[in-house]
C-alpha cells in the first residue's frame, strides 16, 4: 500500500537510523570516530558460519507517514524471531534483526537496502510495507543481489516489474483481495457502486480492479471518485456521488481518514447507502473513536480480522498472544494503542516462509543467495498451522505472490464481526509475467 | 570575489576531485556506494547552488528540476525503450526548456514572491504527475529495467549498475559540473550574476540586461538540477513522486546553507555533512531527527555562512 | 549641431500629483548642464525618465537623433548615458576594484583580455584618485570614497552624457574642490548633466543651468542669467523647505 | 445533487477552510512582516496545538465541551511559551539573518516533529467536538461545529485587528514593522517587540489547529500543508496587511471548493494552484501589498 508523502516527513534528509533489537554499539564507535573509513565487513566471518545468526534486515516505517504501521511491524516481526529462536533458530542457527528506518521515503529506502547489504551484511532484507518504498528500494536488492521479502499487499511485487530477488509470500496482493470482495459485494450490498478512493498508486488498485471484477458479478461501478492526495477535508466531493448509488466503496488511508468518514457521516446522516470499505482506512485507530458511530453496520474487509472472533483456530489464539494483542485487536495492557492487525501478521508469515526456505536451501551465508531466491520460488503451498495463524495460502513462485483467504467483517456494536470468508481461488487471476526466466 | 589566485582555485578542485577518485579504492562498500549518491545530490545542491548563492534568489522549487530531469531520463527509457545517452539528454533538455519557462514567469517576481512562485510552480509539477500516473507511475513510482541501464559504447558496454561504473560515473558528472561552475563563477558573467545578487538595480544601471541574465542563471541551474535528476535515474533505478515533493526542494536549500551559499564546493560539503550527521547519530537513538535539528541550529549559531563560508570569511579569502 | 538630449513634452504623473509636466529640455554636446530646483521640484524624476530608470507617463526622449523613450535603462547605458545613484548605491561586499570592473568588462567587449580590464579599471581609479584603495571592500571607503567610487563607475562605462544625482551631498569642502577638478576633467571626454544643490558647485561647473519648479522648466540660462532671474528667486524662497 | 446545493456545500467548506487558514496565516503574516524572518516551524506550532489539544483535552473528564475549552486557553499559552523560548534562545541570537533564519527554523521544524512523535506517536487522533450539532439542510446535512469555527476565527481576527490598530502594543508593533531602527532610536525595545511577536504568531497558529482538531484530528504531520497555504496566503494577501491576509485566505479556501466542483480533483487542484501562481505573477506584490519593498 502506498500513501501521500508529507512535505516535511521528518527524516527525507539523508541517512537512515540504525538501531538494532539487537544494539551493535561497537559499529556505531567505529562510525563516529572515524567517519568514512568504517569498514565492519572487511573481517570475513564465514568461518563462524555454522554458530553465527542469520540476520535479517528489517526496512521500517519508524518515522514519515508510515510510522503508525512500521511500529506493529515490528512488534510482530520481535514476536516471531523470538517464537523461532524458542524453537531452535534457522537450520540451527539463531535468528537477529537489525532494523533501519526508511523514514517511509523509496529514495532512503535505497540507501537503506544498499546498508543492509554493504555494511550490516545482513542474510535478507525484510518487512517493507509502503509501496513506493517497495518500488524504490527493489532496484537496490536486484543490484545488490540480496533476496527482499515484503509485506505490502501491493500488485507491484506480482506485476513481475519489479526484479527476481523481491518477494511477497506473506500477504495476499491487493489485486486479488479486491477480486475476491466482488462477489460477496455484488450478492450482499448492491449493485450500484461509487468508489472513493486517494488519487495515488493504491488507490488506482481499485479502480482498475473493481469495475472488471464487479462486471463479472452482474453489478457495476458508477462513478470514480479520486481524492488528491494533500486532501485534509472531504465533503466538497461528496456531492459528486451520484443518488442512485447503493454501495459506497472506499478505500482512504492516511491520517486524514477519520475526517473522511466523520464528514461522510455528517453529510448522510442515518439515511446512507451500503458501505463497504478496505481496514486499511481504520489500521492503528479505534473503530469505536468519536465520529465512527456512523460506520455501524457497514462491511470491512480485513486481511486477518482485529478482534478475536468465536471460531479463532489455536494458531490464531496463539499468534495473538505471542503479539501482545488482546481480543479488541488492541496492545495488551493498552487499550487505546490499536494494532494493525489486518496487515501485520503477514510480517510473521513471511518470516516462517524464510525460514523454511533457507531450509530447504540448505542456506548458509549470503553466498547462497541464489539457492534461497530458487528454493523460494519452488515453495507452493503454505497450510494453516501455527506459522500460518491467518489461513492457508498457495505461493506462486514465478509472480512471488502468495494467495490466502479474505475476510469480510461487519461493524456491529463497536467491534468487527467476519461474516465472510472468501475461498483462495476467488482471488486468483492469470499470471503477468514469470520472475524465473531472469537471470540470478 | 577573487581576482587572485586563479592556480590555486584551480589546484583546490582538482584536488577535491583526485580526492574522491581515489576514495573509489580505499572506501568501504557501503560508503563507497553512499557517496555515489552523495556526489549525484551534491550536483543538485551545486545546481540550486547556482542561483541561491550566486544570483541571490532563493527558490523552494528546485525539486521540480530534479524530476524534470529524473523523469525524462527515466520515462524515455521505461516509455520510450530509449538508450541511456538519448534518456540523459532527454532529462537534461526538460530541465532546460522547464527552467526557461519558469524562469519566464517566476523572475517577474522578487524575493519571498519568488520564493512562493517558484513553490507553487513545483506544486503543480508535482501534482502533474500523479494527475498522469499511467504514464508517470504516480507516487508509487517505477523502476528503470536493470536491462537497460546499460551504456553500450562500441564494442565494450557499461553496466551503470555495477558499483564502480556507477560510481566513476557519479564522479565525472560531479568534476563536469563542479568545474563548469568554477569557470562560471570565475567568468564575467559569474561577476555580473554576483552583481545582481548584491545589488540588481545598480548593475542595471551599469548597462546589464539583469532580467536576461537571471534568466540564463535560472536555465543553467535548472540544467545542472535536471543531470543530476537524469543521472539519479539512471545510475539508482527508480523514478517516484517523491523526488519531486517540496521536500526535496528544500534540501537543497539546506545543503547549501550548510555548507556554505556562494562557495562552489559547500554544496558537496554540505551534503556529505547532512548525510553523516545522520548516519552517525541514528546509530545513537531512533530519535535522531532531534540531534539533527539541534545540530542545525548549533551550526546556524556558530557558522551562520555555512561551514566553507565561515571558513573563506575567516581565513582562506581566496576561496571561490 | 544636433542636441545629444532632447525631450519633448516629458510628464510623469504619479495618481495625481505631477511630478515632471510637459517638459521640453535640449542638451547640445559637450555642455556642463546644472539642473536646479526646491525639494521635489521633480529633477530626479526628470532624470530618471531620461537614464530609463523610471517610464514617463507621457512624451518622447531623443539622444542623439534616436527616440529612446521606450528602450530598457541598460540599452541606454550601451547607448552612452550613464546615472550615478543621488544615494549611495556600490556594491559594498565587492573590493573597490571588483565594483569598477564590472562596468568595465561591459565597455570591452571584443576580446576584453585580463590586462585590458586592469588597465581600464585602474585609468578609471586614478582619475578619481581611488587607486590605491583598490582591493578594499567598497562598504569599507569612507562616504566621500563612496561618492568618487560612484562617479568613477560611471566613467568606466565611457559614456557620452553622464548624469549626476546630487554628487557633492554629504562631502567635505576639501573633497568639493577635488570634485569640482574632477566633473572639469570629464567634461573633456563627455557631456555632463548635473543635479547639484550646492550653489557655489553649480556657480563654478555649469556652462547652463536650468531651473525646475513643481514639475516644470521655471527658467534656462548661464549661471549669470539665472543669479539675476527673479522668478528663480522667488521659487528658492518662497517654497524651498 | 444539483449546481445550487452543490455551490452552497462547496462554499461552505471553502469558508471553513478560509477560517482556519486565515487565522494561522496572519500568525506567519505576523513573524513575516514585523520581523522579516521565514519561520519554516510555523507549521509545527500548529500541530503543536493540535497535539496538546488531544493531550488537554484526553486528561480532563467530564463534558467534552470542558476539555476543549480547556485547550482552547492552555494549548496556545504552552506553544506561545515554546515559541517565546525558541525565540529568545536561537533567532535573536542569529540577530534575525534571514537565510540563518531559515536553517535554524528547519533544525526546530525537525526536533518539533521528532518530539511529538517520540512522546505522542505516529496515530492520528481524534478530539471530540465541544458540541455535536448537525444542521439538516434539505440536501445534507452539514456540521454546526464547521458553522462555529468560522464565527469563531472572524471574532478572533477581529481582536486582532483591534489589538492591532487600537492598543498601544499595536502601535509599538506597527512602528517596529514599518522601521524597526527608528523604533529604536524612539526607546521601543525591539527585541522584546520581536519576542512577543514569535510568541504571537505561533499561538495564533495553535489556536487554528485546536480550533480544527475536533474535525480533522491531531496527527505529528500534519503542520505542513498549513505551513505552505499560509506562506501562500501572506504572499499573496500583501506582506504585513490584514486585509490582505483575510481575503487571500477566503479567496484560497473558496477557489478550493468551487473549482472541485468542475474538475476532478486532482486536476481541480492543478488549476487552482496554477491560477494563484499566476495571480502572483502578474502582481507580485500581491493583492494588497503597495510597492514591492
Amino acid at each position: 500500500m502506498a500513501d501521500k508523502n508529507g512535505f516535511f516527513d521528518l527524516s527525507k534528509t539523508g541517512l537512515i537510523s540504525k538501531t538494532g533489537l539487537t544494539r551493535r554499539t561497537a559499529l556505531k564507535g567505529l562510525a563516529a570516530g572515524a567517519g568514512l573509513a568504517v569498514a565492519p565487513g572487511f573481517v570475513r566471518y564465514s568461518q563462524a558460519q555454522s554458530s553465527a545468526p542469520i540476520k535479517i534486515g528489517f526496512q521500517s516505517h519508524r518515522t514519515g507517514i508510515g510510522a503508525a504501521y512500521g511500529r506493529w511491524y515490528e512488534k510482530t516481526t520481535a514476536a516471531a524471531v523470538k517464537a523461532i529462536n524458542a524453537a531452535g533458530g534457522i537450520n540451527g542457527r539463531q535468528v537477529e534483526v537489525i532494523i533501519e528506518d526508511d523514514g517511509t521515503d523509496p529514495g532512503r529506502g535505497a540507501e537503506v537496502v544498499g546498508k543492509f547489504a554493504t555494511q550490516h551484511k545482513t542474510d535478507i532484507v525484510f518487512g517493507t510495507l509502503f509501496s513506493h518504498v517497495v518500488i524504490g528500494s527493489a532496484p537496490a536488492a536486484g543490484e545488490a543481489k540480496i533476496p527482499y521479502f515484503v509485506v505490502s499487499e501491493g500488485h507491484h511485487v506480482a506485476s513481475t516489474k519489479l526484479n527476481r530477488y523481491v518477494f511477497q509470500p506473506g500477504i495476499t496482493d491487493v489485486k486479488s483481495q479486491i477480486q475476491s470482495m466482488a462477489p460477496w459485494i455484488a450478492a450482499n450490498a448492491g449493485k450500484k457502486v461509487t468508489q472513493i478512493f486517494p488519487d495515488f498508486a493504491f488507490g488506482y488498485d481499485h479502480r482498475d480492479y473493481l469495475p472488471p471484477a464487479l462486471k463479472a458479478q452482474g453489478a457495476e461501478v458508477i462513478a470514480q471518485i479520486a481524492i488528491p492526495p494533500t486532501e485534509s477535508s472531504f465533503t466538497k466531493y461528496f456531492p459528486q456521488i451520484p443518488p442512485e448509488t447503493e454501495v459506497i466503496y472506499h478505500v482512504m488511508v492516511g491520517p486524514a481518514v477519520l475526517t473522511f468518514v466523520k464528514e461522510l457521516g455528517e453529510f448522510y446522516g442515518s439515511n446512507r447507502p451500503q458501505l463497504f470499505g478496505f481496514i486499511d482506512s481504520l489500521e492503528a485507530t479505534d473503530i469505536n473513536s468519536p465520529g465512527l458511530e456512523f460506520l455501524d453496520g457497514s462491511h470491512f474487509w480485513e486481511g486477518s480480522p482485529r478482534y478475536a472472533q468465536p471460531d479463532d483456530s489455536a494458531a490464531q489464539k496463539a499468534y495473538r498472544a505471542a503479539v501482545g494483542i488482546d481480543d479488541n485487536g488492541a496492545a495488551v495492557g493498552d487499550p487505546k494503542d490499536v494494532s494493525t492487525a489486518a496487515h501485520m501478521f503477514g510480517c510473521w508469515e513471511t518470516l516462517y516462509v524464510v525460514k523454511k526456505a533457507m531450509e530447504d536451501a540448505g542456506y548458509k551465508g549470503p553466498e547462497d543467495r541464489a539457492k534461497l531466491v530458487e528454493a523460494t520460488e519452488a515453495l507452493t503451498a503454505f497450510a494453516e498451522g501455527p506459522e500460518h495463524p491467518q489461513g492457508p495460502k498457495t505461493f506462486n513462485g514465478k509472480i512471488h505472490q502468495c494467495f490466502g483467504i479474505q475476510n469480510i467483517s461487519k461493524v456491529e456494536g463497536g467491534k468487527l464481526k467476519v461474516v465472510h470468508k472468501t475461498k483462495i481461488e476467488d482471488g486468483l487471476y492469470e499470471a503477468e509475467g514469470d520472475y524465473t526466466k531472469q537471470a540470478l | 570575489m577573487s581576482e587572485a589566485s586563479p592556480a590555486k582555485a584551480y589546484a583546490l578542485h582538482l584536488g577535491v576531485i583526485a580526492l574522491l577518485f581515489a576514495l573509489s579504492f580505499v572506501l568501504p562498500e557501503y560508503y563507497h556506494g553512499l557517496l555515489a549518491r552523495i556526489m549525484v545530490l551534491a550536483v543538485f545542491a551545486m545546481g540550486y547552488n547556482m542561483l541561491f548563492g550566486y544570483v541571490g534568489l532563493l527558490s523552494l522549487g528546485h525539486a521540480m528540476f530534479f524530476g524534470a530531469g529524473l523523469y525524462g531520463a527515466g520515462l524515455a527509457i521505461i516509455q520510450l525503450g530509449w538508450g541511456v545517452p538519448l534518456a540523459f539528454l532527454v532529462g537534461i533538455a526538460c530541465g532546460a526548456v522547464l527552467a526557461l519557462v519558469i524562469g519566464l514567469l517566476a523572475l517577474r517576481t522578487t524575493g519571498v514572491a519568488f520564493m512562493i512562485v517558484t513553490m507553487m510552480f513545483a506544486q503543480v509539477f508535482s501534482l502533474l504527475i500523479l494527475y498522469f500516473a499511467t504514464w508517470t507511475g504516480g507516487d508509487q513510482g517505477q523502476v528503470v529495467p536493470q536491462p537497460a541501464r546499460v551504456l553500450n559504447l562500441g564494442a565494450t558496454s557499461l553496466d551503470l549498475t555495477d558499483p564502480t561504473v556507477r560510481y566513476m560515473s557519479a564522479l565525472l558528472l560531479f568534476s563536469l559540473v563542479l568545474l563548469v561552475t568554477l569557470a562560471i563563477v570565475r567568468s564575467r558573467y559569474g561577476r555580473v550574476l554576483v552583481a545582481i545578487r548584491e545589488n540588481e538595480e545598480r548593475t542595471k544601471m551599469l548597462g546589464y540586461d539583469t532580467f536576461s541574465n537571471k534568466l540564463m542563471a535560472v536555465v543553467v541551474s535548472g540544467t545542472i538540477c535536471a543531470a543530476s535528476g537524469a543521472a539519479y535515474a539512471l545510475l539508482f533505478g527508480y523514478v517516484g513522486s517523491s523526488f519531486a515533493s517540496v521536500q526535496y526542494s528544500i534540501l537543497p536549500l539546506l545543503w547549501v546553507l550548510l555548507g556554505g551559499a556562494a562557495t562552489t564546493l559547500g554544496p558537496l560539503i554540505g551534503t556529505v555533512f547532512m548525510y553523516y550527521v545522520i548516519d552517525v547519530s541514528s546509530g545513537y537513538t531512533s530519535a535522531y531527527l532531534l540531534i539533527v535539528g539541534i545540530a542545525l541550529i548549533l551550526l546556524v549559531l556558530f557558522f551562520p555562512k555555512g561551514i566553507l563560508g565561515t571558513i573563506r570569511q575567516r581565513w582562506l579569502g581566496w576561496l571561490p | 549641431m544636433t542636441p545629444l538630449l532632447a525631450t519633448k513634452g516629458l510628464s510623469r504623473h504619479f495618481g495625481g500629483l505631477r511630478a515632471v509636466d510637459n517638459v521640453d529640455f535640449t542638451l547640445m554636446p559637450g555642455e556642463i548642464r546644472a539642473v536646479i530646483g526646491p525639494n521635489g521640484a521633480g529633477k530626479t524624476t526628470f532624470v530618471s525618465m531620461v537614464s530609463g530608470r523610471i517610464q514617463p507617463s507621457s512624451g518622447a526622449i531623443v539622444f542623439d537623433g534616436a527616440d529612446i523613450t521606450g528602450m530598457p535603462a541598460y540599452v541606454r547605458v550601451r547607448q552612452g548615458i550613464a546615472y550615478t545613484f543621488q544615494i549611495t548605491s556600490i556594491y559594498a561586499n565587492l573590493s573597490v576594484y571588483a565594483n569598477v570592473a564590472l562596468p568595465v568588462q561591459l565597455t570591452l567587449r571584443h576580446g576584453p583580455s585580463k590586462s585590458a580590464i586592469q588597465a581600464a579599471v585602474m585609468t578609471a581609479l586614478e582619475r578619481t584618485g581611488l587607486a590605491d584603495r583598490a582591493h578594499m571592500p567598497a562598504g569599507q571607503l569612507s562616504y566621500g570614497h563612496q561618492r568618487l567610487l560612484e562617479v568613477a563607475m560611471g566613467l568606466a562605462l565611457k559614456p557620452r552624457l553622464l548624469i549626476l544625482d546630487e554628487p557633492t551631498q554629504g562631502l567635505a569642502d576639501s573633497e568639493i574642490d577635488n570634485f569640482i577638478v574632477l566633473v572639469r576633467d570629464i567634461a573633456r571626454s563627455a557631456t555632463v548633466l548635473l543635479i547639484e544643490h550646492n550653489m557655489p558647485v553649480v556657480m563654478q561647473l555649469a556652462d547652463r543651468i536650468t531651473v525646475f519648479n513643481a514639475g516644470k522648466i521655471l527658467a534656462e540660462g548661464t549661471p549669470e542669467a539665472i543669479r539675476e532671474n527673479a522668478a528663480v528667486q522667488e521659487a528658492y524662497l518662497g517654497t524651498a523647505p | 445533487m444539483h449546481f445550487g446545493p452543490h455551490l452552497l456545500l462547496a462554499a461552505l467548506e471553502g469558508l471553513v477552510t478560509s477560517a482556519v487558514l486565515a487565522l494561522t496565516a496572519l500568525g506567519l503574516s505576523l513573524v513575516f512582516g514585523v520581523m522579516r524572518v521565514v519561520n519554516v516551524a510555523h507549521g509545527e506550532f500548529f500541530m503543536l496545538g493540535a497535539v496538546l489539544a488531544w493531550a488537554i483535552s484526553t486528561a480532563i473528564s467530564g463534558h467534552p465541551a470542558v476539555g476543549f475549552l480547556a485547550a482552547l486557553v492552555i494549548a496556545p499559552l504552552i506553544v506561545g511559551a515554546i515559541a517565546l523560548v525558541a525565540e529568545r534562545l536561537v533567532l535573536r541570537r542569529l540577530d534575525y539573518n534571514p537565510e540563518a533564519t531559515i536553517v535554524a527554523t528547519i533544525g526546530m521544524l525537525y526536533i518539533i516533529q521528532q518530539l511529538a512523535l517520540t512522546f505522542y506517536g505516529p496515530e492520528a487522533r481524534p478530539v471530540e467536538p465541544p458540541f455535536s450539532y448537525r444542521i439538516l439542510l434539505p440536501w445534507f446535512g452539514y456540521s454546526g461545529y464547521k458553522l462555529s469555527i468560522i464565527a469563531a476565527s472572524a471574532l478572533l481576527l477581529i481582536a486582532t485587528w483591534l489589538v492591532l490598530t487600537r492598543t498601544r502594543i499595536g502601535l509599538i508593533m506597527r512602528a517596529t514593522q514599518y522601521d524597526s531602527e527608528t523604533a529604536q532610536a524612539f526607546g521601543i525595545p525591539v527585541g522584546r517587540v520581536y519576542g512577543g511577536v514569535f510568541a504571537l504568531g505561533a499561538m495564533l497558529a495553535a489556536i487554528a489547529a485546536v480550533l480544527i482538531v475536533p474535525i480533522s484530528q491531531a496527527h505529528y504531520l500534519m503542520g505542513q500543508d498549513p505551513l505552505l497555504l499560509s506562506f501562500i496566503v501572506v504572499i499573496i494577501g500583501g506582506l504585513g496587511s490584514l486585509r490582505g491576509t483575510v481575503v487571500a485566505a477566503v479567496l484560497i479556501g473558496l477557489s478550493d471548493g468551487i473549482i472541485s466542483m468542475f474538475f476532478s480533483p486532482t486536476l481541480a487542484k492543478i488549476i487552482a494552484t496554477l491560477l494563484v501562481a499566476m495571480v502572483l505573477v502578474f502582481r507580485p506584490q500581491g493583492l494588497f501589498g503597495t510597492a514591492s519593498r
